[in-house]
């Protein structure tokens, strides 16, 4: 046991950053005598906080821990590259989540201050969590992630859905809490450690022989797998993304699905997804099922964000997919590439999914707007450039080449064949089959769908210019074709 | 770097037409850049050298390292008969459309130059991520002109074209994994470089469906069947066609169902020789039963287009056919068919759009007696109406002589059948050109005074009749450059990998 | 006598006996009950469950890490019914409703 | 000159004419020049014919041909056919006869469509028509052979619908197209069967390739190959059971039938047999089966020529039972036979043809011969002409028909390749229901009191009507002599051989004459024919002249024969109802069930499944939290339950 040291906090910094960056906003509204500062100014300071922070991440990663892996808090942290990688995303694509709440009507008018704040403390737990190397920190991090987001979900002024969406999330987030916790508390129980170190040094075949420790391992996959939204537990996941304000649902599709998958990430490294384990089989199904259960319910929804959060369940299948290759691959020569590659595809899914729901939120011109995939309908006349994004978002979401969508798939297919499973990458081919449909469904709207007269979106006057948003879906429409084929890059910075 | 070019030229192209300001000389420029991608295009032909197997203006660039991806470009015997079809068809396809496109034209020609850029991509490279890649690619423009060009049904119809190719080779995508790893397996690394892949031995077992090669073999094969489209996966394809705009009907019969068939003779007969020679009658059935039920179908249709398009199936099942015979006959019958499809169908095409004009119907009822009207008109279809039914001396006899003699080598018996699409395709075409263009004035005579075709309209189709006779007359113009492409695959697809060996270096 | 030991021993077992009956009474009270605020606290009675799990198994194992555990699970669920209690009572202002089943507007 | 350059003269003159026509002739206008200058074209053509007969002519006896070889046509691997042609004693007469009554055809054709607006459209086909005859006739291969067996085909389509107005019209020359493919079809295959026994498609080489001895094998390749060509025959000469088209295809201009389906194109098939006569004799079978359906083609298509009332169609049926006449001496090896009749024919029948055509202009396009009648006083020339063409077909000395069918019919006795008395009788009664039909003919439109209405004055054609008919009554009176029988030649003095057999002996196959049949035999038969010929012809004139009554009387008590006549027995009906709209509907059924219905709908079915399957997926999510809390603890349970299961 050693006394929490300098390099504990320094390394720690960006958390700590986070925290009292989290406080300006709020603090400004204080001193201004609880008006609403500027957006602009609150806007400025979430952002410098969470770039100061992603650079302190990375400096800390590149000068202190000199690119190894550092534990802090007695093993209760860790600082390693997918650490700093997936921090570094996270705050970044927050950035996004912060311009985009800055011109949505939901959070446009009072509330951005305490909206910046929570997203930052949402972040602290967010950053815990992906250095979580311990059952303490995990629970404590997907809280705080998961505390704050409740709030935001129900901060919508007048509208019953976010409000619904609110207590639906919340109700149900924290019954998964609750069982998760039941099984940190099982496999605490059978094996005496909650520390990934300490299971590790446990091993693989203890899940076998004891019952009870394997009863706690389910019970914490069951509640990784509510936060990641994989069948049969993904029922949250559409009615929360769809209530929620754009820009929380964004927040939520990318941001907080990106620190639940790396739990899930150091979870599979535990070796419990291994052939040899009765776990193997029953995520093979679980995999192929969420990516049908996805693709197959957003085939049917009228609404954009009921469909992007379907899309959202199948691209968490995809993601299981890599992390059962990821399992299968323990200390073969491709478990690094694996591991890159499902934070490839969870970069670029955090990418395409910020700017679909950006221009969902370009669109949105009043809270609760409810937009309907047929609202779309002329927007390639009107805002042709904003139409054009959305496609280029959805082809790539749909996984068609030179998209980025295609390639991280396409990683993820050979690693999982790689590793024998052939017959859930073929559901899962068939999957992204099926997904063509609905994909392609809103450009049919968008350019094909002549325009009547009551069709608001084949007005041009009706929409509010939202520059940042515009700029957002843009310029994430472009990173999608380049980091897709330039993906050297982008490798280069993962691996 | 001609290759590159060559592709990205369109694309330039299509840069060119989005930030154009002056809306007036769209046409005029689309036209003449085509015109010099089709210059570059006859540059490449102009400096290949026939004499040699293997590929030529090689270029390759490692793309991706962790899976040995590489932006690898190059020519063969069989590929640059497909690249000049498409620079050849793309100003036609322009000037076609001068009169026809009024609204959106800037996206189409957009739309127009990015599919350019992905099938003339689909033709030439061979690297199979980079091919599936310009393969996905090329439904996105096509989605998009039959889907704002289109007609009335075009969203049914787009959608459904787009994802039943899609659905169709997504399995490919599969298939490209598992060589991928079959490629690490038996080579040591990862590459998906077609050359390399020729190299992989892939276990066969003749009777038994579930063996790896015949499931790879399926899986590519399944995925080229609908594009191409092969009975019965061809359901797509008079809905495509009859709710595309000419150009697109034009540019899908002409070119994108060629990358069908083509990706038949580079893909699947090299890498799964024991599989293709095994399972080569199921798809000479298949062949034949499309040739048959193609011509049923366009029998007894009253949408011109969709006698088209049903042909256009029939004639799919002669290639298909063609190509599973394995011998040289059949196989330079069915690169020579590619051609004159292309030629013809892509002509029919534009004359029923050039029709349809003049009169806003392809009602084959409405029409009649119009022959006496546009007497110019009249000619040039009855031309590419000959060429389609395999007149001799028109580039369609050669094709289909050389792929029925194939097949007769192979399956003397089934040839039979095969030759039955002979006396079929006469019947439906000349009754639809008797309903069309004989007897007594119909509906569309009466309500329309139909004028004969433009200057434009003759120049369009000038040089697609003149590729009727010359490619019916002087045939071995052609046939005797496919020696290096064609008889080399036909006798070594056994061990192709030879074919690696003897690649030239680039340019 | 044996069987009576059961009754007169308390063992551990007693106690994760006991802890899983209240967890699965949370477990029933969320799935069953209609009222937001009773679910929310079938939710914190679940949370406890697992508190009391923790502390037994500490006991157990002669480890204060279950222990200390119990402190973070306090603190989040603390907070949990904070938020949770806020944003019930929006609701009600808003909606004058704390009826679950009033909550179906999402759905498809 | 050089053969090379006579050849092209042969080829290109009517290819430049067509051009010229096609391109041009609507700008020049007037109804003359387009006329004129395929008059011309085909005349060049002729003339280089007679220098390319005379080029060949001097050739030594055991290499009688010249080879023109242009360039390879199709090359692949060891597949080669180049673009090659021969000209031999058979070609280098059927371009003679070609061109030369392609010329006459032409020239009356001047006046005959004077009056057409589509006169240049009219010449541009007819000269295309003989380019690709002549490719046809002078191909050295099968594939080429076909190029120009098509090629006559795509011409006849177009000149027989050339009055495309006429929905009947359009009709027939579709039907003829679609019909002739039927055979053409078997043909490919033909081709192919004869290319994978021999590895050649080159008629000499074929021939020399031909097994000496007859092959007794029905499913010998060689037995197989010529059976299909045969059925190719068939369709281009209009046999049995493919003649249907010919009697429709008098629909096209007059001339054209003269040409196109009298004279030149339906002979092809009789030409591509002769061409390959060793080939057929290597194949006894095929032989039994081509005789057979000659006799048959021969005696069917005369009992329906008797029934006819159409001028034309009644020419049409005695073209179709020549035709078979000239198969049916194919089948018994008497190649030369066939040849011979060929040519008389050509002369003959287009000789009828065009006095028919001048009866037709002078009738005002009038074709009903009951219409007819007493037309020898108005339209002498015509009819002067057109009786040394009856004269010729039915079969009276000296004229040409005489010589060829009598031939054929000592051959249907004497030849050693399966000649019998059955064959032979049947024959001569075939001769003489031409001779009845042939007369009746003469006697409906020329002997017969004028039935035409007082203002319909019917007149002598022009000039340029005539005197192709005079040229030709010429051909027809005295072509004959080309073949003289042994029997005659005897007692001639001077001996003169039978020249065509003479000439033709280096490339066909001849027959020999049976053991056991002499020269008496010949006398017997050419006696039974002339006298049976004559007596016929001058019962029916009798009958059809003064007592019209019994015909009448006998037609009412056949009334049954008399339909089934009428209606052709039935073989048009046959075909357009089980083939035609058998086909056609059942597609239809085929497109509407099994393609709308079961292919796409199943395509569209699977995408609605998956629907389906999404909305049951949508239908879970009830809304309801504590649905989804339910849901998830089932799933819990489930995962539990398969982890503990084993």
């Amino acid at each position: 046991m050693k006394i929490v040291s300098l390099a504990d906090i320094i390394v720690a910094s960006p958390l700590i950053l986070l925290v009292l960056g989290s406080l300006a906003p709020i603090t400004t509204k204080v001193i201004l005598g609880n008006r609403e500062p500027r957006s602009f100014v609150t806007l400025m300071e979430g952002a410098v906080a969470l770039v100061g922070s992603a650079i302190l991440t990375a400096s800390v990663y590149y000068l202190l821990t000199a690119r190894g892996s550092y534990f802090a808090f007695n093993d209760l942290l860790i600082f390693d590259r997918l650490t700093m990688v997936t921090s570094v995303i996270m705050l970044i694509s927050s950035v996004f989540v912060l311009i985009l709440m800055k011109e949505n009507p939901s959070s446009s008018g009072y509330g951005y201050a305490e909206l910046t704040f929570l997203l930052l403390s949402s972040l602290v737990g967010g950053v815990t969590l992906v250095a979580s190397y311990d059952f303490i920190t995990t629970f404590l991090g997907l809280e705080v992630m998961s505390l704050p987001v409740y709030v935001m979900i129900g901060m919508g002024h007048d509208d019953r859905y976010s409000k619904e969406s609110a207590i639906k999330y919340f109700v149900l987030g924290s019954f998964a809490s609750a069982i998760f916790l039941l099984g940190v508390a099982l496999m605490y129980g059978s094996s005496g450690t909650t520390s990934f170190e300490g299971l590790l040094k446990l091993g693989v075949e203890f899940i076998s022989t004891n019952f009870v420790f394997l009863m706690g391992v389910t019970l914490v996959i069951v509640g990784l797998l509510f936060k990641v939204s994989a069948f049969p537990f993904q029922s949250w996941t559409v009615d929360v993304y769809q209530g929620a304000p754009t820009p929380v649902t964004s927040y939520m599709a990318s941001v907080m699905k990106v620190a639940s998958f790396v739990v899930l990430i150091r979870f599979v490294k535990l070796g419990y997804f291994a052939s040899s384990t009765p776990l193997f089989e029953l995520i093979q199904w679980v995999t192929v099922l969420t990516i049908l259960v996805g693709n197959g319910g957003a085939l049917v929804q009228q609404s954009i964000k009921r469909m992007l959060a379907y899309s959202s369940i199948a691209h968490s299948g995809y993601v299981m997919l890599g992390l059962m290759a990821y399992g299968l691959s323990e200390y073969s020569s491709s478990e690094e590439l694996i591991k890159q590659n499902v934070l490839f595809y969870l970069l670029a899914y955090s990418v395409m999914t910020l700017g679909a729901f950006g221009v969902v939120s370009y669109l949105e011109q009043k809270e609760g707007a409810q937009l309907k995939v047929s609202d779309l309908r002329g927007l390639g006349r009107t805002r042709l450039g904003l139409a054009l994004a959305l496609s280029l978002l959805l082809l790539s979401l749909g996984g068609i080449p030179p998209f980025v969508g295609f390639f991280t798939k396409f990683y993820l297919f050979i690693h999982a064949l790689d590793q024998g499973l052939v017959w859930v990458t073929v559901w899962a081919a068939v999957g992204s089959a099926m997904g063509i449909y609905y994909y392609l469904r809103p450009m049919v709207f968008m350019f094909m769908e002549e325009p009547s007269s009551n069709d608001q979106a084949g007005d041009a006057s009706y929409f509010t210019w939202k520059p940042l948003t515009h700029l957002i879906a843009v310029f994430f429409s472009i990173v999608v074709i380049t980091i897709g084929v330039f993906s050297r890059f982008v490798l280069e910075f993962i691996r | 770097m001609l290759l590159s070019l060559i592709i990205l030229f369109p694309l330039i192209c299509a840069l060119v037409m989005a930030l154009l300001p002056d809306r007036r000389y769209l046409h005029k420029v689309a036209l003449g850049m085509s015109v010099v991608e089709f210059l570059v295009g006859l540059v490449l032909y102009l400096k290949f050298d026939h004499n040699k197997t293997g590929l030529q203006f090689v270029e390759k660039i490692l793309w991706i390292e962790d899976f040995g991806i590489s932006y690898f470009l190059g020519v063969d015997g069989i590929s640059i008969w497909l690249v000049l079809l498409t620079v050849f068809l793309q100003p036609i396809v322009v000037l076609a459309s001068w009169s026809s496109i009024n609204e959106k034209i800037k996206g189409y020609y957009v739309a127009l130059f990015l599919l350019e850029s992905a099938m003339i991509g689909s033709f030439i490279t061979f690297d199979a991520v980079l091919f599936y890649l310009f393969w996905e690619l090329s439904l996105v423009p096509m989605y998009f002109i039959i889907g704002l060009w289109g007609g009335e049904r075009k969203i049914y119809a787009t959608l459904k074209f787009f994802i039943y190719t899609m659905a169709g080779s997504i399995m490919m995508l599969v298939a490209n994994g598992v060589m991928l790893l079959l490629a690490k397996e038996t080579l040591g690394f990862y590459t998906t470089s077609l050359l390399d892949w020729y190299k992989i031995r892939i276990p066969f077992v003749g009777g038994e469906f579930f063996s790896p090669q015949t499931l790879l073999f399926f899986a590519y094969a399944l995925a080229f069947a609908v594009k191409t489209p092969v009975f019965p996966f061809h359901t797509w394809l008079p809905d495509a066609h009859v709710q595309a705009p000419t150009a697109g009907s034009v540019i899908l019969a002409g070119v994108m169902l060629k990358m069908g068939t083509y990706s038949f003779l580079r893909w699947v007969v090299p890498l799964f020789p024991e599989a293709t020679q095994y399972w080569s009658w199921l798809f000479i059935v298949i062949g034949i039963t499309g040739i048959i039920y193609g011509a049923l179908m366009a029998l007894v249709q009253n949408d011109i287009k969709k006698v088209i398009a049903y042909s256009s199936v029939s004639h799919m099942g002669y290639i298909i056919a063609g190509i599973f015979s394995l011998n040289e006959l059949a196989m330079s019958g069915a690169l020579y068919q590619m051609l004159n499809h292309g030629i013809s169908t892509g002509a029919l095409f534009l004359l029923v759009g050039m029709i349809y004009e003049r009169t806003h119907t392809r009602d084959i009822v409405k029409y009649g007696g119009i022959a006496a009207q546009v007497p110019i008109y009249t000619v040039i279809f009855m031309i590419v109406t000959f060429s389609s039914i395999a007149v001799p001396l028109t580039n369609g006899f050669v094709g289909e002589f050389l792929i029925l003699l194939g097949i007769y080598q192979n399956r003397p018996a089934w040839a039979a059948w095969a030759v039955a699409g002979v006396i079929l395709g006469a019947g439906y075409m000349l009754w639809t050109v008797k309903r069309v263009f004989f007897g007594p004035a119909g509906q569309v005579v009466q309500d329309h005074g139909l004028h004969d075709l433009s200057q434009r309209e003759i120049l369009v189709m000038l040089p697609l009749v003149f590729l009727v006779f010359f490619m019916g007359i002087y045939p071995n113009y052609f046939l005797r450059l496919f020696e290096k492409g064609i008889i080399f695959l036909v006798e070594n697809f056994h061990n192709y990998q030879l074919f690696s060996q003897i690649t030239e270096g680039g340019l | 006598m044996k069987g009576l030991e059961l009754f007169t021993t308390v063992t551990y077992a007693h106690f994760l006996f006991l802890s899983f009956v209240l967890f699965a009474l949370g477990v029933l009270g969320v799935l069953l009950r209609r009222n937001l605020i009773v679910v929310m606290m079938s939710v914190e009675l679940m949370l406890n469950a697992v508190n009391l799990t923790f502390i037994t198994f500490a006991k157990a194992l002669n480890q204060l890490d279950g222990q200390i555990f119990v402190f973070f699970v306090m603190t989040i669920a603390a907070a949990e019914a904070a938020v949770g209690l806020a944003i019930v009572v929006a609701i009600f202002k808003r909606f004058r409703e704390v009826n679950i089943r009033f909550f179906q507007f999402l759905k498809g | 000159m050089s053969s090379e350059l006579l050849f092209s003269l042969l080829i290109f003159a009517p290819l430049v004419g067509f051009a010229f026509n096609g391109l041009l002739g609507k700008k020049l206008g007037g109804h003359l020049y387009p006329g004129v200058i395929a008059s011309v074209a085909s005349f060049i053509s002729f003339v280089a014919s007679v220098g390319l007969f005379q080029l060949v002519s001097e050739q030594p006896e055991q290499a009688k041909y010249l080879v023109i070889h242009a360039f390879d046509w199709m090359q692949v691997g060891t597949f080669r056919l180049p673009v090659q042609f021969l000209i031999d004693p058979l070609s280098s007469i059927m371009i003679l006869v070609i061109t030369g009554v392609g010329t006459l055809i032409h020239i009356f054709s001047i006046g005959y469509m004077a009056e057409d607006p589509g006169i240049a459209k009219y010449f541009s086909y007819l000269n295309f028509f003989l380019f690709n005859m002549l490719i046809l006739v002078t191909g050295d291969s099968l594939p080429l052979l076909f190029v120009g067996w098509e090629g006559v085909g795509l011409c006849s389509y177009l000149l027989i619908g050339f009055w495309y107005e006429d929905h009947e019209k359009a009709e027939a020359g579709m039907k003829a197209f679609i019909v002739n493919r039927v055979g053409d079809a078997a043909f490919l295959l033909g081709m192919f069967v004869l290319y994978s026994h021999f590895g050649t498609l080159n008629l000499l080489e074929l021939n020399s390739l031909a097994p000496k001895e007859a092959i007794w094998n029905w499913l010998d390749p060689i037995t197989i190959g010529t059976l299909l060509l045969f059925v190719g025959v068939t369709g281009k000469s209009a046999q049995v059971p493919l003649y249907v088209w010919l009697p429709d295809a008098m629909a096209g201009p007059t001339p054209v039938s003269a040409l196109i389906h009298a004279a030149t194109m339906v002979t092809a098939g009789v030409y591509m047999m002769v061409r390959l006569s060793y080939l057929y004799t290597a194949a006894p079978y095929t032989m039994i089966v081509v005789a057979a359906i000659g006799l048959l083609t021969a005696v069917l298509a005369a009992t329906m020529g008797i029934v006819q009332w159409d001028i034309k169609k009644v020419l049409a049926y005695s073209t179709v039972s020549q035709l078979g006449y000239m198969v049916f001496a194919c089948g018994v090896g008497a190649f030369s036979a066939a040849f011979f009749h060929l040519v008389t024919h050509a002369f003959f029948k287009a000789l009828m043809f065009l006095g028919a055509g001048s009866v037709i202009y002078g009738m005002h396009h009038q074709q009903d011969i009951r219409e007819m009648g007493g037309l020898n006083k108005r339209m002498p020339l015509t009819y002067w002409t057109f009786m040394i063409g009856w004269l010729s077909i039915i079969g009276l000395p000296p004229f040409s028909g005489f010589f060829s069918k009598d031939e054929i019919k000592w051959f249907a006795l004497a030849s050693d390749r399966g000649g019998n008395w059955i064959f032979w009788g049947l024959a001569w009664v075939g001769s003489l229901l031409t001779t009845f039909y042939m007369t009746r003919l003469m006697a409906y439109t020329f002997w017969r009191d004028k039935k035409y209405s007082a203002d319909h004055q019917p007149h002598e054609s022009p000039w340029v009507m005539t005197v192709p008919l005079m040229i030709l009554a010429f051909l027809a009176a005295t072509g004959g002599f080309l073949g003289i029988p042994h029997a005659i030649a005897q007692i001639l003095p001077g001996h003169p051989n039978h020249w065509l057999e003479h000439w033709l002996k280096p490339v066909i196959s001849l027959p020999t004459i049976k053991q056991g049949i002499t020269v008496e035999y010949e006398w017997l038969l050419m006696g039974l024919s002339v006298v049976g010929s004559f007596t016929v012809a001058m019962v029916t004139r009798y009958l059809y002249l003064n007592r019209i009554d019994l015909i009448d009387r006998t037609r009412e008590r056949f009334e049954v024969i008399h339909k089934v006549w009428v209606h052709k027995y039935y073989v048009d009906a046959f075909y357009q109802k089980y083939f035609v709209e058998n086909l056609v509907l059942s597609s239809r059924d085929l497109w509407r069930y099994v393609d709308v219905g079961v292919i796409d709908r199943l395509v569209n079915k699977i995408a609605d499944v998956t629907k389906e399957l999404g909305r049951g997926f949508a239908w879970l999510q009830s809304g309801n939290m504590q649905n989804y809390a339910f849901i998830t603890i089932i799933g819990l349970i489930i995962f539990v339950l398969f982890l503990f299961k084993g």
